[in-house]
């Protein structure tokens, strides 16, 4: 068993059959193998816009709950005695 | 920025939730303790993450996005979890609170599991140079919420609450089971197709921030269950009076 | 007179499920004319390369038993649900998981009896080589369809009275069979083509591993599911 | 345990969803006796008997069957108790007979072919007994049904509208079963419309309207 494991994680042929739905014909677009050695340089151009767009987001979001929140918020005060 | 503040917050919010759990009468306003102190932390989080925090060693600026997406990603999985122990406890012992708060946890836990996602995305963009990249992270938890936003149809699309409680709880741990399963088995299809993306090496200064927004969005999940569960439960007193005292009358015949 | 015990009580649902599909062979002619048309539309929507098609003929072959285990599992309980026939069941009395225990087999023998219909189809359509490892083949399409009616029959016997049934089902079902569809894919296409790295049995015990979790689970959770209390 | 009743409700109520079907009913029905159920549609017949049957279960209270509680000993009891209702439990691509094999099987009954073929006849259906149950009549359904509440020979016998769908000669031959019943000792409650059948039937009588036991006007 450890033997098939241990083949099973090594990285054979490129296998690039995606799930169901094929690519084009041609070979699918190859997945850039690991960050480092295909960005040398370490700098990701244009990261600013991904950023401010990831906060917005994040801020957005809770923005907008905070809000839904809001306006499905139980209009009568809830019975004290209320359910088991 | 010293290094323990993440743990000084997370004290906050531990002592916040343990005093609204344990005493009653402050339930009526420690939410808004949460909520304010929440907003301090998270005013704090955009200082830390966009300005404070260096840039990441390999992806400089676009590392900043992880600040703001690991906690999403995070407490998605906390309120599945409680969602998840709510439903087992519904099982074991039947009680409105537990289904109201099973309720509550499941759409926050929808809630932060849709932003997180949406965020990861954005930043496989820059780093990738795709939308969507088969990482085992990002699929388990797009699957988990794919199975939660299920659980949230069916609730709504189930009239009777005795019958919906205990059903969406079946649904909830059907659901809850399938998370180790889909992380082990796309990591290992996934580790067919390409390196494992080795998780980045986070020096301290971007590990203090990681907590820290982590524990911020932890008092927002802590406001928005609270909240919710309040409306599930004026939900459930409108629906599920209790049966009015009949007048009972001996039968003559 | 005591009532069927667990495992007769399970048998007898079992055989009444397959009497059923017998005496009208209904579900099993729907489920195929469905699976054929989509596995029909597939080689359409795929293009005419076969290298293609061959290559990602299991991907097909498994989303057209996914698709028709729809058609399969809601037919399975609105059979139940006509004259509260499992309301009947549970009176007899039957064992809540003896009635689960036969309508999982049920349902798996009807899909794994339609994978058989669709490997010839399979073949005229992608021209896949079956003969290369037809038992690993066979033990794929069992586990797979047996990791389908697992969850699949708890959540048909749930929404075969929501409102939204035909929606209901596939939407709790698709996304907790995520792993047993990559299991099932991988391991037909290493039963099909060659495999290099000795993948198959490692995706078998997945797949054998995801069904006795859902078995297990499905066991567990149906009697509180069919029961009224 | 002689003075134990058959059937006693401890203060149930039943809701489905906001409405209350059944709303804090108590009832003891002494041993030996069988009970007549009377409301207009909608009273809570149905819902009661269901209940009383362990198909379903109450919200609150609980429902005693000769001693015990039905949510805890559904397990014991079933096997003690027969329902008869508008759903008739059978499956509509199997045949007459081919329904109650299934049924007597299930109840662990021996001697399931002949047994299935001597109730057929009882019920007046042998010569129908191969046709599959989608081509029955209502009255067949229910003489089919009959059959396989007879199979079981239950100690409490639970008929929801029993004379229903049935011709006159139908009604006098259910009321011939209903008597035979009671002679091997069974318990019957019968929720019927037809007073007059009902009160020669039984000797207790409980009268309920939206859900709650009133005095019959």
């Amino acid at each position: 068993m450890k033997r098939t494991l241990v083949n099973v994680v090594a990285l054979g042929l490129a296998l690039a059959a995606r799930l169901g739905v094929a690519q084009d014909a041609a070979p699918p677009q190859q997945h850039p193998v690991g960050i480092e050695k295909a960005m040398p340089s370490g700098v990701v151009s244009g990261g600013w816009g991904y950023v401010y767009a990831a906060y917005a987001v994040a801020l957005g979001g809770l923005v907008l709950y905070a809000v839904s929140l809001w306006t499905r918020r139980p209009s009568a005060q809830p019975p004290q005695g209320d359910l088991p | 920025m010293p290094y323990w503040s993440p743990l000084a917050l997370l004290a906050l919010v531990l002592g916040v939730v343990i005093t609204h759990l344990a005493v009653p009468s402050t339930r009526g306003w420690m939410w808004m303790v949460a909520g304010g102190l929440g907003m301090l932390a998270l005013v704090a989080l955009i200082y830390l993450g966009l300005v404070w925090a260096p840039p990441e060693a390999f992806m400089s600026d676009v590392g900043r996005i992880l600040y703001v997406h690991v906690p999403y990603i995070w407490m998605c999985m906390l309120a599945f979890t409680i969602n998840v122990g709510c439903a087992i406890a519904y099982l074991m012992k039947k009680s409105w609170r537990t289904d109201a708060l099973a309720e509550a946890s499941a759409e926050v836990g929808v809630l932060f599991g849709a932003g997180g996602v949406l965020m990861g995305s954005i930043w496989a963009r820059p780093t990738w140079g795709v939308w969507w990249d088969w990482d085992p992270r990002l699929i388990a938890t797009t699957v988990m919420l794919l199975s939660y936003v299920g659980y949230l149809a069916f609730r709504s699309f189930t009239e009777d609450p005795e019958r919906r409680a205990t059903w969406s709880a079946a649904v909830s741990i059907l659901g809850y089971v399938s998370l180790p399963i889909v992380w082990f088995s796309v990591r290992w299809w996934n580790s067919l197709h390409q390196v494992q993306s080795t998780t980045q090496t986070l020096d301290s200064a971007m590990r203090i921030v990681m907590w820290w927004g982590t524990v911020t969005m932890l008092f927002f999940l802590f406001v928005f269950i609270v909240k919710r569960y309040e409306i599930a439960r004026s939900r459930q007193s409108s629906a599920l009076e209790l049966p009015p005292e009949a007048a009972r009358q001996e039968v003559a015949a | 007179m005591k009532p069927a015990g667990l495992l007769r009580g399970a048998w007898l649902v079992l055989k009444k499920d397959w009497q059923l599909e017998w005496r009208t062979r209904a579900r099993l002619t729907a489920t195929v004319f469905f699976s054929l048309s989509t596995l029909l539309l597939f080689s359409f929507a795929m293009g005419p390369n076969i290298n293609v098609l061959r290559e990602h003929a299991p991907g097909y072959l498994w989303l057209g038993i996914l698709f028709a285990s729809v058609l399969s599992l809601g037919e399975s309980f609105r059979v139940e649900s006509e004259n509260q026939s499992l309301t009947g069941l549970l009176l007899a009395p039957v064992d809540a998981r003896s009635i689960f225990l036969g309508k999982v087999l049920g349902n798996a023998s009807l899909l794994f009896g339609l994978a058989l219909v669709l490997l010839p189809v399979t073949v005229a359509l992608y021209d896949v080589d079956l003969s290369r490892n037809p038992a690993a083949l066979l033990l794929a399409l069992a586990l797979g369809c047996l990791g389908i009616s697992a969850p699949g029959t708890v959540y048909s016997a749930m929404s075969s009275n929501a409102r939204a049934r035909d929606v209901m089902l596939p939407l709790l079902l698709f996304p907790v069979l995520v792993p047993m569809l990559l299991a099932a894919v991988s391991a037909t296409k290493f039963a099909l083509s060659k495999d290099v790295q000795e993948q198959l049995p490692s995706w078998l015990k997945l797949l054998t591993a995801f069904d006795l979790i859902y078995l297990s689970v499905g066991f567990l959770v149906f009697p509180r599911v069919v029961e009224d209390d | 345990m002689p003075d134990t009743p058959a059937l006693e409700l401890r203060d149930i109520s039943k809701r489905f969803g906001a409405r209350w079907a059944i709303s804090r009913l108590s009832y003891r029905l002494p041993p030996g006796r069988s009970l007549l159920l009377t409301g207009h549609n909608g009273s809570g017949k149905t819902t009661l008997l269901r209940m009383i049957s362990t198909a379903t279960f109450p919200t609150h209270g609980n429902i005693e069957l000769f001693g015990r509680e039905t949510r805890a000993h559904r397990a014991e009891l079933r096997p003690q108790v027969a329902l008869l209702s508008h759903a008739n439990f059978l499956y509509e691509d199997l045949t007459a007979s081919q329904n109650l094999a299934l049924a007597a099987r299930l109840m662990g009954l021996d001697g399931v072919g002949p047994r299935v073929k001597e109730l057929l006849e009882r019920v007046g259906l042998s010569a129908r007994a191969h046709n599959p149950v989608r081509q029955f009549s209502a009255g067949m359904r229910k003489r089919v049904a009959i059959a396989r509440l007879l199979l079981k020979a239950p100690k409490l016998a639970l008929l929801d509208e029993p004379f229903g769908e049935l011709d006159p000669a139908g009604i006098a031959q259910m009321e011939g079963l209903i008597r035979e019943l009671q002679a091997q000792g069974a318990t019957v409650v019968l929720a019927t419309h037809l007073i007059d059948q009902g009160l020669s039937l039984t000797q207790e009588r409980l009268h309920l309207e939206q859900g709650r036991q009133e005095v019959p006007k």
